[in-house]
C-alpha cells in the first residue's frame, strides 16, 4: 500500500490518548497517510524528536533547558502547541474514611524527599488523622506527570522521596490505593474518572485558608484546581511543519482536541487557545513559551499571546 | 529389632497419594480459574472485528489487527534469523567440534545464554540494535533481539534432537563410505528432524509470549498499519495486551482479555503442534 | 556414479590373501589395545574373531575400514594391507575406500528411512540418481541378503517397521548394495533372537562366496557355526588363528581351550 | 572431484563454526553492553556503596544506590515462588511417573505445560487482580502490592518447568529400576522416594536450578503485582521491587541516555546477570557431571 | 535347510558309500568263497584300506559337528548313532578282510562238503542281506525294516550255534582238514559277528528315529 | 522387621509343589498372551522357559510376582498358586507378598546407590535400620552370590562401578537378601559376556538348593545348562514341559523339537 | 569347577566303576578257568548284566552332556573318548561273560597241557594287565603308559597266531578233545580280542590327551 505520507509522532504517555484519539480520527479521513504514535515518555519522545526522528513529540511538560540546548546543538527547530489540560487527582482507597480534603502543604509533608524513611503515618501528616500507616503511589519517575507534581508540590521537578510505590503504569495504581487503607496516591484525572467506584478523590486546599477544590473539567480548565492542573503538549519538527499532510494533521487536532480531550478522560483548553496556537503553529512560530518559566499556575492564552 | 516405621509405608503411600493429587489439581484449578478468568472477560469481544479492526481508543471498535500483523512479521524475521544460526551451530557443537576447547567454550556460553532473562536480551537489544545499529524501533531490532533470545533454545533442542540420533546410524553411513557432511545431511537431519522441528516451534512459542524485552527496546506504540518491511515500526499481541491493561477504561480489560484468549490460542497450537509431531516423529524414529 | 570396479566382487587378483595384517599396534591415547598382530585372511572364507570382552576384536575389526580414525587420540602402527595396498600408509581417499569395505554393526541400525532408500543410500551418496539403476541394485542386494521375498511389495515402509531380524539382514543388504569385497560384522546377531540368529548364520554361509567375511562374535557356538578361520584373542594380542574345526576340537593353545571350555576366569 | 568435495567439506565446517560463534559473541555482547556502563556507573558511585547503601533512589532527588533493596525484593519474590513450586513441582511430578496412569499424565502434562506457555503479562495481572484480594481475605494486613502474591503466581508458573525437567529425569530412569525395587516388595511410595528420585536427583537439582534462574529473570509478573518500591525487607506481606521490574521501569520511561540514572539500569543488570550466571554454571556443571548415568 | 542340516546330509551321504563299500567287501568275500578267487580277496584286503579311511573321515566329521554345530534331539541321535554304526561297519569291514585273508591263507578251495553241511551260504548271504536291510532303514528311516533284522540274526546265531558242533564232527571224520575246518569256523564265527554287528546298527537306527535304546533289552 | 517366616527358605512344608499354575489365561487388553496354562513347578529346582520371541515367558514369569499388575489393561483368569495359595484370589498384600519372590531381570538394574545399600535395600524398606543385622544379611547375601571376595574391601563404592557380570551377581544378592523362596530370573545373562554368563549359570546351579529358581532364556545352551525341568513356549501356549535332558534328547512334540534343533521359521 | 567339569568327573568315575567291574570279571574268568569253579563263572554271567548297566547309563550320560552342555576340545575328546571306551568296555565284558559260560558249558576241566602249550594263562593275565593299564592310563592321563599297550597287545596276536597251530596239532592228537579244544580256540581269539579292545582303548584315551588319532596307522 502506498502511503502519501508517514508521520511519526512519540512522547508522553499523558498525552498519548489524545493523540492517538486524534490520529484515529484524522485516519477516518486520510487513510492514506500513516500515523505511528509511540510511548516513551516525554523525556524519551524528546531525544527522538531531538535527533529528528519523529515529527511530532508528545510531551506532559513543557521542554527542558537542557533539551533546548540541545536542539539548538543538533539544529532542530520545532513549534510548541499545548493541547489539554490534565488534572492531577489526589485518591485515597474508599476504607479511608478520615480524609475530608488535603492541603499542599500536607501533601508537601508527605511527598518532600526529606520526608523520606521518616513521614510513615498517616498522624504525622495531620495531628487529627489516626495512626495509620501511610502508603504513597504516584507516577514513575520517568513521566512528565511525576516531574510536573514533584515541580508542584515540592518546589522542584524529580525532588520527591523514593520510598513510594512507583509505576509507570497507572492501573497499577490504581489497584494499589483502591486496595489499601493507608493508600494515597496521585495520577492522571482521567484514570479516576474511569475508576471512580474503587477510589477516593480528595480535594485539595492550595493554601489552609482557600476552599478545598476538587478536580474536574470547570476548575481545571479555569485555573481553579491549583496547582494540580498542567497543559499538556505537542511539539512539532518545523522541517515536518512544512509538509502539507502534517499541516492537515494539526489543523485536524486543534479542531478536534477539544472533543476528544474530553472523550479521553482531560479537559480541553478553551477555545482561543486553540485558535491561537494554530494561528503560532501556521506562521511558524518556533521556541517554547515556558523558556526560563515555571509552568505551574501558568495562564497559557497569555503566555501565547504574549509571544506573539 | 522389629523397629516400625513411624507411619506404616502403606498409609504412607496413601497419603502421599492424596497429597499428591490434590497438588495437582489445585495447579490444573489455577490454570482453569485463570483461563476461566480470561474466557469469562474476553471472550465477549471476540469477534470478527477484533481481528480486522485497528487499534482504536474506543475499546469496542479496537482490535488486533495490526498486532497480530507486527507478531506474524516479527516471528518471521525471528525464525529467518535465528533458525540457520541455531541448526549449523546445533550441528556443530553435536557432530563436529565434541572434544576441541572451541566447541566446549561455545557449550558453556550457550548454556549461559539459555539462562540470561529476558530483560538483558532487551537491554542488549536496546544498546545494540535499536541505539548503537541505529534501527531504532523497527521490526528488525525486536527480530534480531528475539532471535538472540530464543537462539539458545534452538542450538539446545537441535543438539538434542541430534544427539538422540544413535551412533550406530553415523557410523553405518561412514561405513558406507559417506562423508561427514554427508552424514549430517542424509542421516543426521532427517533423522533428528521432528525433534529439531519440535524445539523450533517451542522457542517460537516462547517468542510469541516475550513482553519484557520488546517494551525495553521500545515496543510500545500506537501503530495503525500494517508493517510493510523490516524496518517500520510494529507493535506485537503481547505488547497491545500490555498497552491495553494500562488503559484507564474498563472497556480495555475485555479487550486485553481477549487478546490473551488469542495469544493463548496461538501458544496452545504451537504447543500442540510441537506435542503432536514429537509423538509422531518418536513413533516413526523411534530407534 | 556406480563403483564399476568389478575385481572388488570376483576374488582378490592380487596376493593370495584379501587381508593381510603386519604387525600392527593400535593405543587409544597411551593405552595399548593391539599388540603386534600379525593375519593373513584369504577371500572368500569367514573369519571369525573371538575373545573375551574387551579383548580388542572390535578395534581390530574397526582397523580394516578406517573406523577408528573417528575416534581421536588413536594410534596405529604397522600395517594393513587390502589387495596388497597399506590403506594406512598410502594417501588412500578413506570415503571411497570405505566403499569397498561393507560393514554391518552389532544392533540393526537402519536409517529411518524406506526400505528402498536404505539400501540405495551408498549409491545415492555417490551420486547414483538413476531410478532404474537403482531399483536394479537395490533388488539384487535384497534377493542376496535373503530378504527380497518378504520386503518386496513394501519397499517405501519404514524400514523401522521391519523385525529385528529383518533389519539386521537390510544392514547387511545395505552393505552389499555399494557392491564391497569385504563384509566386516561386529556382533551381527547378539541382538536377536534365535531364530533371526539363525537366518543371520544361514546368510553368512551363503554369502561367503562373495565376500570376504570378518566377523566378531561373544557367541562361540556362533563362531564356530559360521566360520572357516577362528582368530582368538586376548588381552590385545592374537593368542591363536587357525581353521575353525581345529579350534574348537584341539586348540594349540591352552588359553584356547580354557576359553572355548569355559574355564575361564 | 575429491578435491573439490573436500574443500567444500572444509567451508561448510566454517560457516557452522561462524555460526556457533554468534552465541559467544551475544555472550561478549552482553557483557560488554551491561558492564561499559556498568563501569562508568562504579566510577561516579564507589562500588561498596553499592554494595552496602539500604536505600536504591537513583531517580530521585536523594540518590541512594544501594542494590540491596533491588536483591532483596528479587530474593524474596524467587524464594517464595521457589518454595512453592520445588515441593509441588516435584510432587506432582513424582505422581504423574508413579501413581497417575499413562491416560491421565498424558492429559495432564500438556494442560501443565500450557501454564508455561501463558505470557507473563497475563499472570501479572492475574495475581494483582485475583490472587491479591484472594489473599487480602486471609492475610487481613496485606498490601495491595506485595512480594507474597506474584510470589506466589510465579511460583505456579515455573511448577510445569519444574515438573516437565524433573518428570523427564524420573522417566529417564530405567523402568528396570523400579521393577527392581517392586521385585523386592517396596510399595509405590517406597520405589519413588528411595529409588527413582534419588537416582534422579542431578536431573531434578537442575530443574530447580534452572526454575531459580527463571524465577530470577522473571520480569512481567512482579512489575505488575510486586510494586515497585525498592524497600529491604523480606517481609513477604510489603510491597518489593525486583530488579527485573526497576530495568522494564526504567526503560518504560524517559531516563536521559548517558546519565547515572540510566547507567543504574546497567548495574543492576549485571548484578542479575551475575547470579543467573552462576546458577546457570552451576547447573551446567551438574548436568555434565551426571549425564552420562545411564546412557 | 540349515547349514548343520546339509552339514548331516553329507555325514550321511559319507556312512552309506561307506555302508555299500562294506557290502561289496562282504559280496566280493563271498564270491572268492565261493569261486576260490584269490585275485578278488586281495582287492577285499586293500579295499578294507578305504573303509578304515571312511571311518576316521566319519569320526572325524562326527566330531567337528559336535564341536561346531552342537546337534540335539533327533540330530544329536543321528550323529551318535552314525558315529556307533561307523564303528560297526568298520567292524564288518574287517570281518569282510578278515575272512579273505582267510581264505587267501587257504591253499585249497573249501570242502563243498564242510561248507554246505554248515549252511555256510546261506549264511553268508543272509549277513550280507542284514547289512543291506540296515542300510536300506537307515537310508529310508524304516525303523519296520530295522526291525527284521534282529529276526535275521536269529538265523545266524541259530547257523553258528549248529556249526559248532558240525564241525566237531566234521573235523573227526576230516582230521587232514582240521585246519580248514578252523577256518570255516573262524568265518561262521565272523559272520555271526557280523549279524551282531547288523543288530547293533539296527539297534542305533531305532535309537535314532525313535529315541528308544533297544540294547540289552 | 525382617522377614523371619522360616519355611520359606526351608522348602515347602505345602503340596509338593512350590509353584502352581492352573488353566492361566492372560490378556493384554484384548490380545491373549497366555492360553490355558497349567504347569507345576517343584521345590529347590531349576526350571527353564524357552521358545521364540513374544511367545510369554516373561509374561508368565511376571505372574508369580505378579510384576504384570504394574501394567494397566492386564486381564487375569485362572489360579497361579505358590505354597498352594492362590496369589490373585485371596487379598494378599502384594507388597508383602513380592518379599517372597525374588526378582532378577534382563539387564543389571543396580540401584545408584552403595554396594551395600543396594543389598541393604529389600531390607530397609522393611524398617530394619539396626547395622549390625544388616550388615550381616549384607555379608551372607553377597557370598550366595559369590561376590563377596569381589566387594568386600568396596561395600561403600557405587554399584554403578561394578562391571556388567558383577552387577548382576549383585542384583541376585539384593534379591536373596530379602530372603525370598523364589528366585526368577528374566534372561538374567543375555546382556553379558560369555565369562559373566558362565558365572551367573554356575551361580544358578548353586543357588538351586535354597531357592525354587525359574528363568527365562533365549539361550536354548542356557537352559540345557542350568535347568533340571524345561518348558517351551509358543504363541502363548505351553507346548511341552519335561526334564531338561529328555527335552534335549528327545521332545515329544515336533514343535519342540523343530525350535531346539534349528528347523524353525 | 563349572558344571559341566563335575559332570565330566561324574561320567569319569562311573566309567571307572565300570572298567573296575570289566576287569574283576576277566579276574574271575581266569581264576574259574584254573580252578574249574562253576560257581564264580555264574558270578561272572550274571554280574555281565551289571556291565550292560554301566554302558547303557554311561552312553546315557555321554548322550545327555552333548545334548546339555556342548562340550567342545579336550571336553569334546573326553566324552567322544569314553562313548568309545564304553562300548570297548562292554565287549570285554561280553567276552569275559563268554569265556566263563564256555567254561560253564564244559563238562570237564581243561586239559593242562592243552592250556600249557597255547600260553594260555599268560595270554589271559596279559590280556587283564593291559585292561588295567589302560584304565591307568586314562585315570591318571598318562599316555605314556598307554602307548605300552600296543606291545602288550602284540604279545597277545603272538599267542593267538600261535594258538592256532598248537590247537590244530593238539586236536590231531587228541581227537576227543576236539570240542575242548576248540573251546579254548574261541577263549584265546577272545582274549586275543580283548587285546584289540584294550588296543583301542589306548587309542582313544591318546585321542582324548593328544588329540591324535593312530587308529588305523
Ligand atoms: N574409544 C576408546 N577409547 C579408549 N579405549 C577404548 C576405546 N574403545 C575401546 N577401548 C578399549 O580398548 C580395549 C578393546 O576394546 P574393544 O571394544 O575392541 O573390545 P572387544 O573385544 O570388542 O570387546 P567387546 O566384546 O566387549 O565388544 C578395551 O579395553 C576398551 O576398554
Ligand atoms: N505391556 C504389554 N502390552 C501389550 N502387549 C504386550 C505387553 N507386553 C508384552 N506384550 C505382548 O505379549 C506377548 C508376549 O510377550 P512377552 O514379553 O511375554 O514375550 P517373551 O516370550 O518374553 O518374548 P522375548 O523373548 O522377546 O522377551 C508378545 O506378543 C508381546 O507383544
Ligand atoms: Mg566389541
Ligand atoms: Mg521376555
Ligand atoms: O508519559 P508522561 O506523559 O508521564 O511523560
Amino acid at each position: 500500500k502506498a502511503y502519501k505520507g508517514k508521520i511519526n509522532i512519540d512522547g508522553s504517555s499523558s498525552v498519548y490518548p489524545l493523540t492517538e484519539a486524534v490520529a484515529e480520527e484524522f485516519r477516518k479521513q486520510h487513510a492514506d497517510i500513516r500515523i505511528s504514535v509511540g510511548i516513551s515518555g516525554t523525556g524519551g519522545g524528546f531525544k527522538k524528536f531531538l535527533r529528528g526522528e519523529t515529527d511530532i513529540s508528545n510531551a506532559s511538560r513543557p521542554i527542558s533547558p537542557e533539551e533546548l540546548k540541545i536542539s539548538r546543538t543538533n539544529g532542530i527547530e520545532f513549534i510548541e502547541i499545548p493541547v489539554c489540560y490534565d488534572g492531577m487527582a489526589i485518591v485515597v482507597s474508599p476504607k479511608n474514611t478520615f480524609v475530608d480534603y488535603i492541603t499542599v502543604a500536607e501533601l508537601k509533608r508527605m511527598w518532600s524527599p526529606q520526608s523520606q524513611g521518616k513521614i510513615n503515618s498517616w498522624k504525622q501528616v495531620r495531628d487529627s488523622w489516626p495512626d495509620v500507616p501511610l502508603n504513597l503511589y504516584g507516577a514513575g519517575t520517568s513521566s512528565g506527570t511525576y516531574d510536573y507534581f514533584t515541580e508542584a508540590i515540592n518546589g522542584k521537578a524529580k525532588a520527591s522521596r523514593g520510598d513510594y510505590t512507583a509505576s509507570e503504569d497507572d492501573n497499577v495504581l490504581v489497584q494499589g490505593v483502591s486496595s489499601d487503607i493507608g493508600g494515597l496516591g496521585y495520577f492522571g484525572l482521567a484514570y479516576f474518572t474511569e475508576n471512580k467506584a474503587k477510589l477516593k478523590l480528595v480535594p485539595v486546599k492550595y493554601s489552609t485558608e482557600s476552599e478545598a477544590v476538587f478536580p474536574n473539567d470547570s476548575t481545571v480548565q479555569h485555573g481553579k484546581y491549583q496547582p494540580l492542573s498542567r497543559p499538556e503538549f505537542i511539539y512539532v519538527n518545523l522541517k515536518s511543519a512544512k509538509k502539507t499532510y502534517v499541516q492537515e494533521f494539526i489543523k485536524f487536532y486543534l479542531e478536534h482536541a477539544s472533543s476528544l480531550a474530553q472523550e479521553v478522560g482531560y479537559v480541553p483548553l478553551p477555545q482561543a487557545v486553540y485558535r491561537l496556537s494554530h494561528l503560532r503553529f501556521t506562521r511558524g512560530s518556533t521556541g517554547s513559551v515556558f523558556e526560563n518559566k515555571s509552568i505551574v499556575g501558568a495562564n497559557l492564552l497569555q503566555l501565547l499571546s504574549k509571544q506573539e | 529389632m522389629n523397629r516400625k516405621h513411624l507411619i506404616s509405608p502403606k498409609s504412607q503411600d496413601k497419603l502421599f497419594k492424596i497429597f499428591a493429587a490434590l497438588c495437582t489439581g489445585l495447579v490444573l484449578l489455577t490454570l482453569l480459574v485463570l483461563l476461566i478468568d480470561i474466557g469469562i472477560k474476553g471472550i465477549q469481544r471476540i469477534n470478527w472485528s477484533f481481528f480486522t479492526n485497528l487499534p482504536s481508543r474506543h475499546p469496542e471498535e479496537s482490535g488486533i489487527y495490526t498486532a497480530l500483523a507486527g507478531m506474524v512479521g516479527l516471528l518471521f524475521f525471528t525464525v529467518i534469523i535465528a533458525l540457520p544460526i541455531g541448526i549449523l551451530s546445533g550441528i556443530y557443537l553435536q557432530e563436529y567440534g565434541k572434544r576441541n576447547k572451541l566447541a566446549k567454550f561455545i557449550e558453556i556460553n550457550i548454556s549461559n545464554l539459555a539462562g540470561v532473562p529476558s530483560v538483558i536480551y532487551g537491554i542488549l537489544g536496546l544498546q545494540l540494535f535499536v541505539r548503537t545499529a541505529g534501527f531504532g524501533n523497527s521490526i528488525l531490532s525486536g527480530a534480531l533481539t528475539l532471535a538472540l533470545l530464543i537462539m539458545p533454545v534452538i542450538i539446545v533442542s537441535t543438539r538434542e534432537a541430534i544427539k538422540a540420533v544413535p551412533d550406530s546410524l553415523r557410523e553405518a553411513s561412514f561405513g558406507l563410505g559417506a562423508t561427514k557432511w554427508q552424514t549430517v545431511r542424509r542421516v543426521v537431519l532427517p533423522a533428528s528432524f521432528g525433534g529439531i522441528l519440535t524445539g523450533i516451534i517451542l522457542s517460537t512459542s516462547r517468542a510469541i509470549g516475550e513482553t519484557a524485552p520488546l517494551i525495553v527496546v521500545g515496543a510500545l506504540a500506537y501503530v495503525p498499519f500494517v508493517p510493510e518491511g523490516p524496518m517500520d515500526q510494529y507493535t506485537s499481541l503481547p505488547i497491545q495486551i500490555f498497552n491495553w491493561t494500562s488503559r484507564p477504561q474498563q472497556g480495555f480489560v475485555v479487550n486485553a482479555a481477549a487478546g490473551i484468549i488469542v495469544l493463548l490460542l496461538f501458544t496452545f497450537i504451537l504447543n500442540g503442534t510441537a506435542i503432536y509431531l514429537r509423538n509422531r516423529w518418536y513413533k516413526k524414529t523411534a530407534i | 556414479m556406480v563403483q564399476k570396479d568389478s575385481y572388488i566382487t570376483e576374488g582378490s587378483p592380487y596376493g593370495i590373501y584379501k587381508l593381510r595384517v603386519e604387525g600392527l599396534n593400535l593405543y587409544y591415547g597411551t593405552k595399548q589395545a593391539l599388540k603386534d598382530i600379525s593375519i593373513k585372511i584369504a577371500p572368500n572364507t569367514v573369519t571369525a574373531f573371538i575373545g573375551p570382552s574387551g579383548c580388542g576384536k572390535s578395534t581390530f575389526l574397526r582397523c580394516f575400514n578406517r573406523m577408528n580414525d573417528l575416534i581421536e587420540n588413536v594410534t596405529i602402527t604397522g600395517s594393513v594391507m587390502v589387495d596388497d595396498i597399506d590403506i594406512y600408509k598410502n594417501m588412500i581417499d578413506v570415503y571411497q575406500y570405505r566403499k569397498k569395505i561393507g560393514m554391518v554393526f552389532q544392533k540393526p541400525n537402519p536409517f529411518p528411512k524406506s526400505i528402498f532408500e536404505n539400501v540405495a543410500f551408498g549409491l545415492r551418496i555417490n551420486g547414483e540418481s538413476s531410478k532404474s539403476v537403482l531399483q536394479g541394485i537395490v533388488e539384487s542386494a535384497l534377493r542376496q541378503a535373503a530378504l527380497w521375498e518378504e520386503v518386496k511389495d513394501n519397499l517405501n515402509k519404514s524400514a523401522l517397521t521391519l523385525s529385528g531380524g529383518q533389519q539386521q539382514r537390510l544392514c547387511i543388504a545395505r552393505a552389499i548394495a555399494v557392491k564391497p569385497s569385504v563384509l566386516l560384522m561386529d556382533e551381527p546377531a547378539s541382538s536377536l533372537d534365535p531364530i533371526s540368529t539363525a537366518k543371520i548364520e544361514e546368510l553368512i554361509y551363503q554369502l561367503k562366496d562373495q565376500f570376504t567375511i570378518v566377523i566378531v562374535t561373544h557367541n562361540m557356538q556362533q563362531a564356530a557355526r559360521v566360520s572357516d578361520k577362528t582368530a582368538f584373542f586376548y588381552l590385545g594380542e592374537l593368542i591363536e588363528f587357525d581353521k575353525t574345526d581345529k579350534i574348537f576340537t584341539n586348540p594349540s593353545k591352552e588359553a584356547t581351550q580354557n576359553y572355548i571350555t569355559g574355564r575361564f576366569g | 572431484m575429491n578435491r573439490i568435495r573436500i574443500r567444500s567439506e572444509k567451508v561448510i565446517e566454517w560457516i557452522m563454526i561462524l555460526c556457533s560463534l554468534v552465541s559467544v559473541l551475544t555472550t561478549i555482547g552482553i557483557i560488554l553492553v551491561l558492564s561499559v556502563d556498568a563501569f562508568k556507573f562504579f566510577k561516579e558511585v564507589p562500588f561498596v556503596d553499592f554494595l552496602t547503601d539500604t536505600q536504591w533512589t537513583p531517580l530521585f532527588e536523594d540518590k541512594h544506590f544501594g542494590i540491596m533493596p533491588l536483591l532483596s525484593g528479587t530474593l524474596l519474590t524467587t524464594t517464595i515462588a521457589i518454595l512453592l513450586a520445588v515441593p509441588v513441582g516435584i510432587t506432582i511430578a513424582v505422581f504423574l511417573n508413579e501413581y497417575a496412569s499413562k491416560k491421565f499424565t498424558s492429559v495432564v502434562k500438556p494442560l501443565l505445560e500450557v501454564l508455561a506457555a501463558v505470557p507473563t503479562v497475563v499472570y501479572g495481572f492475574f495475581a494483582l487482580q485475583f490472587v491479591t484480594p484472594l489473599l487480602q481475605k486471609v492475610i487481613p494486613g496485606l498490601a495491595g502490592f506485595n512480594a507474597l502474591s506474584p510470589g506466589i503466581v510465579m511460583g505456579i508458573m515455573i511448577i510445569p518447568y519444574i515438573t516437565s525437567l524433573s518428570e523427564d529425569a524420573l522417566r529417564a530412569v530405567p523402568k528396570s529400576l523400579r521393577e527392581a525395587a517392586y521385585g523386592l516388595g517396596a510399595n509405590r511410595f517406597q520405589t519413588a522416594f528411595k529409588v527413582i528420585v534419588p537416582a534422579a536427583n542431578s536431573g531434578i537439582v537442575v530443574s530447580v536450578i534452572l526454575a531459580i534462574s527463571r524465577a530470577l529473570g522473571e520480569t512481567m509478573i512482579v512489575a505488575i503485582a510486586a510494586g515497585q518500591q525498592p524497600r529491604l525487607t523480606f517481609n513477604p506481606l510489603e510491597s518489593v521491587e525486583t530488579i527485573t521490574t526497576y530495568i522494564v521501569q526504567v526503560s518504560m520511561g524517559d531516563v536521559p541516555q548517558d546519565s547515572l540514572e540510566y547507567r543504574t539500569i546497567f548495574a543492576a543488570g549485571i548484578t542479575l546477570f551475575a547470579f543467573t550466571f552462576l546458577l546457570n554454571n552451576i547447573s551446567f556443571w551438574m548436568r555434565k557431571k551426571y549425564q552420562h548415568r545411564y546412557e | 535347510m540349515t547349514h548343520l542340516q546339509s552339514e548331516l546330509k553329507l555325514l550321511k551321504t559319507d556312512i552309506i558309500e561307506m555302508w555299500e563299500l562294506v557290502i561289496e567287501q562282504l559280496d566280493k568275500s563271498l564270491i572268492s568263497l565261493k569261486t576260490f578267487d584269490k585275485d578278488l580277496t586281495r582287492e577285499v584286503v586293500s579295499n578294507e584300506k578305504r573303509v578304515n579311511a571312511y571311518e576316521l573321515k566319519i569320526d572325524r566329521d562326527c566330531e567337528n559337528i559336535f564341536a561346531l554345530f552342537n546337534p540335539v534331539a533327533v540330530d544329536l541321535r543321528m550323529v551318535l548313532a552314525t558315529l556307533k554304526i561307523n564303528s560297526n561297519l568298520e567292524r564288518i569291514g574287517d570281518i569282510a578282510e578278515g575272512i579273505s585273508k582267510l581264505i587267501t591263507s587257504e591253499k585249497e578251495p573249501f570242502d563243498q562238503v564242510l561248507l554246505e553241511c554248515t549252511r555256510f551260504q546261506l549264511m553268508f548271504e543272509a549277513a550280507i542281506l542284514i547289512v543291506n536291510d540296515a542300510l536300506t532303514a537307515f537310508d529310508k528311516e524304516d525303523t519296520k525294516l530295522a526291525r527284521t533284522i534282529f529276526k535275521k540274526d536269529e538265523l545266524l546265531d541259530e547257523i553258528n550255534a549248529d556249526a559248532h558242533q558240525f564241525i566237531t564232527i566234521y573235523i573227526k571224520d576230516h582230521l587232514d582238514k582240521t585246519e580248514q575246518a578252523l577256518n570255516v569256523l573262524s568265518i561262521i564265527r565272523r559272520l555271526e559277528r557280523v549279524g551282531d554287528q547288523g543288530k547293533n546298527i539296527a539297534e542305533e537306527i531305532i535309537f535314532y528315529l525313535e529315541a528308544k535304546v533297544l540294547k540289552h533289552k
